[in-house]
């Protein structure tokens, strides 16, 4: 493996990136989310879609677009639509095939908080809450979290479930009825978790030079390992041109 | 009938101390220069709802316009947080009442059809449902699954703005659409202020982009950078600067009174603002020509 | 990815006997040259669902493709009856199911959000509510009225027609919009008629102006004049006198017969029945030009 | 009284004009309705706006309109939405002042029926239906119904509500709690029947030259007076005037 310099939000980005398949419909955020988008359209996804909650259906903005509303992806967009409208034509009605997710914490069955440190009416720390990652994580056929490892995002259990992922496990998410499979990955600068068939977050797969015993380090519950790890391949040097030279020139995000 | 009266007037007119104000835009055409005529002319007591309160309803809670809040996501978009929202929620001074962006736009799609409530399908999260008791569930009578119901958002006033209106208040949108057209419709009066105020044959030149009619309009308020530092399809772009620098002049008292001083209790209206904010900022906001293909509506 | 094909070919693989189809469009954009193509193809056994049948499924049902109505207003707009419709109702050998308009398109609504139902307020007439057993009630949570429900529609295959596409199905719509757009979204497959393919770009130009999306479209099928005797915005007039004379000819049998044999069975498709039609009668249904405002996205 | 010779058609949409207010949002169907909004719109009520059930706000026709959905109600209008849209966002939402009814029988209470002359199961005459006219009766500030005087469309009850009056009067309309206040005149090409305050419709008004008894006999319950009957006033010749030579110069509905 030759040593190619990248750094961690490359790192994420670039294995987000390879998560997605060609003709994804993605409902999707700005920052990471968006660049792995767009870097999976210039390699294996050309036909993959962005669809914004903002109500932007298939943008192709000119410029890195630095609010979920930039007037950069409405112009030349296949449609736009109102805010209802993208919730329920698209979210409700099942027309999203991946979400992306994340949050101030993240549990071992992969449900999310991002609305509240401590009790809801009396909150230690007050964070943004919801937005649409409620709807997200529930409708959207996959959904995948991108986050730095670290210990205090990753607790056993989240103090609040802003949205859900496999509840308590077992059949728990199964059970509520939700449409979407919920959180098939959760991407980090250490490696990558997924869901076991009981909906437990386990270790699936390690980046170059990470080991297990970093990763558990930064994770609040005995972490599992998948029967098959993997390795994840080192950012390619193509992936590393277009993410820097194409995608996002001025280091906004990486 | 023209309904065209200033800013300051519709403000004083339609918005009174204890109101439920809703100004609408998601992230484009957020009516700053109407939360800044607030703001000077010293409401109190609001209930100020809105998906994402972004920095204008951040400022008037600093300002001590707001008794409450209502929202579905309470960030500095793509920036960070609000503090004066967070601190008021985390040291109790402000109440507040949260939705999910579907359940908060649903809340006015009820209002605006006239419906007492909305369904939705269930998210299998359920802590935000048991927080807010508005949250409801009502049995599918088809033998479903149970859906999640949230009731209907009338607000005493909704402020929206628009790119073009004539003086009646039948309103042309483009662009990001966010909740204008459901607020409008739902709300018991209506402030539309708007970049252009154009002849009527504009508009009717076109009447599948009038998305809000005269009808439900109570005041048409002509002004020009209303949206700034948050953009106007078409028109200007965000100020993505100040976006920035609000996190910075947010984090203590003294500025935040230093801004008001200055961009707010300095000012007149927005002319003034304006003026003040400079025709160099201006020029560096506007945007290049990109022209909509004509459509043929016939002559019959 | 462009999904082009002929009529023939996307009504041969989308239409099947036994489903439920939903033509789309109120008044304006009817596609006759659907309905056409479905009696050439003799397909059998339809659920023919819309909200004012018109002249098109009264020569499907009169051709035998048809067992059951769904519709909420049957009659022939501003001139009479549906003879072939009210005939099958009043002598059983239709199956029918029956709305309000409201009804009707809140089915769709319903279908096209993803809802198992939808709400309406209550109308005080109760007889088709006890007629219909799909009508249903609900308690309201919040202590108001009950509130009517009907179920979510998924018609097997919705036909919409519209003024331009491209050839991957994204669709701009404009004049009167029925319920193409909640149609489109309900069904499970979209067979979208287009008087004009056009560059992307023409539709990259106008985002709001696209109303359907290629993400609901399967087949994409340029036909001029699809709508015909109905009529398409900007394009053509509706052809009033076949609507008067629909009144005679549905009066029997041989009469109808004579029509579908010159006019449905004589052609091998829209093109044929075009040519048919004749240049006059084209050029008299020809509309001046009445062009929109362009509005300004900005280039960013 | 000047004797203008005039038609039972132009009688009853000169009367139907009068009783519209200037400012009033109708909703309104082709044929009679349309004229009569015209009629208001060039007399006493220019700030009248026609709204159409196809989704058409303000509509400013070059030319009579042919069916609900004329094109030409469309070119020039001031906006134009889904028929969701209108149902929902004007019609339930409350902000239509006025709707213009009809069908083929009217009963004493108001009540219409537009679908059924019959057992519905089994009809004798399958009629078009509802349409929007359920909605409209229910939920239109006020209503008006258009119709000739006989007695086969004056039932004292209807085979099927197909829309709501006063139901079985007193206060049963009341009880729905529909928001609208229900059909408030019927007028004829005799006179014009209003609701008592038990909501049956009683004679209010004769036109000129026409009596009780005729009207007694074309009704099918015993119909009683109005405490103040009133006598409507001849169409005049302005009226006429522009019904005639503006309106529908081609006497397609007069």
């Amino acid at each position: 493996m030759p040593e190619a310099e990248y750094n961690a939000t490359e790192l994420m980005i670039i294995n987000a990136a390879r998560l997605l398949k060609d003709g994804d419909q993605v409902f999707v955020g700005v920052g990471i989310p968006n660049l792995a988008c767009n870097l999976a359209r210039r390699t294996h996804a050309p036909k993959l879609q962005m669809i914004y909650e903002a109500g932007v259906i298939g943008a192709r903005p000119n410029r890195l677009p630095l609010s979920i509303g930039d007037p950069t992806l409405v112009s030349g967009a296949l449609s736009v639509c109102s805010m209802f409208e993208v919730f329920s034509l698209y979210l409700q009605r099942g027309n999203i095939d991946v979400g992306f997710l994340g949050g101030a914490q993240i549990d071992q069955y992969g449900n999310i908080n991002a609305t509240v440190i401590g009790d809801y009416f009396h909150p230690k720390v007050r964070l943004p809450g919801s937005g649409g990652s409620m709807e997200i994580a529930a409708w959207a056929n996959r959904c995948y979290i991108i986050t730095p490892h670290q210990i205090r995002r990753f607790p056993a259990r989240v103090d609040f479930h802003t949205s859900a992922g496999f509840l308590e496990g077992g059949d728990a998410r199964a059970k509520t009825g939700v449409r979407g499979a919920g959180p098939q990955a959760v991407v980090t600068n250490l490696g990558i978790l997924k869901p076991d068939a009981n909906g437990e977050l386990v270790l699936a797969a390690l980046h170059p030079g990470c080991t297990y015993e970093q990763v558990q380090a930064n994770t609040g519950w005995p972490l599992k390992q998948a029967e098959q790890l993997e390795y994840t391949a080192a950012p390619g040097a193509e992936e590393l041109r277009i993410l820097r030279e194409e995608l996002d020139p001025q280091r906004i995000y990486i | 009938m023209s309904k065209l009266t200033s800013l300051s007037e519709a403000i004083r007119q339609h918005v009174h101390d204890g109101d439920l104000v809703y100004a609408a835009g998601f992230t484009h055409l957020i009516p700053f220069a109407a939360g800044h005529e607030i703001i000077r002319q010293g409401i109190k007591d609001l209930i100020l709802a809105r998906a994402t309160p972004d920095l204008i309803y951040d400022q008037m809670v600093a300002a001590g316009c707001a008794r409450k809040v209502i929202f579905s996501y309470s960030g500095n978009p793509g920036v960070g947080s609000l503090k004066w929202l967070r601190d008021g929620i985390q040291n109790g001074s402000l109440e507040w009442e949260e939705y999910s962006h579907f359940g908060m736009i649903s809340r006015l799609q009820a209002g605006a059809s006239g419906l007492p409530f909305m369904p939705m399908r269930q998210t299998g999260a359920l802590d935000l449902e048991k927080a807010n008791p508005l949250y409801r569930r009502v049995q599918d009578p088809y033998g479903g699954e149970d859906v999640v119901v949230v009731p209907a958002l009338h607000p005493d006033v909704a402020i929206v703005h628009v790119q073009r209106a004539d003086s009646e208040g039948n309103a042309h949108i483009w662009g990001i659409l966010g909740e204008q057209r459901e607020a409008a419709f739902a709300a018991k009066r209506v402030i539309l202020t708007a970049e252009e105020i154009v002849d009527e044959d504009i508009i009717r030149s076109d009447p599948n982009r009038t998305l809000i009619p005269s009808l439900v309009v109570s005041a048409v308020c002509h002004v020009p950078w209303c949206a700034h530092p948050s953009y106007t399809q078409g028109y200007y772009d965000r100020d993505n600067d100040f976006y920035l620098r609000w996190e910075e002049i947010s984090k203590d008292e003294a500025s935040v009174k230093a801004y008001l001083d200055e961009w707010v209790y300095g000012v007149k209206d927005r002319a003034e603002y304006l003026e003040k904010l400079g025709k160099e900022t201006q020029e560096r906001l506007k945007p290049g020509v990109r022209l909509s293909a004509p459509v043929n509506y016939g002559s019959y």
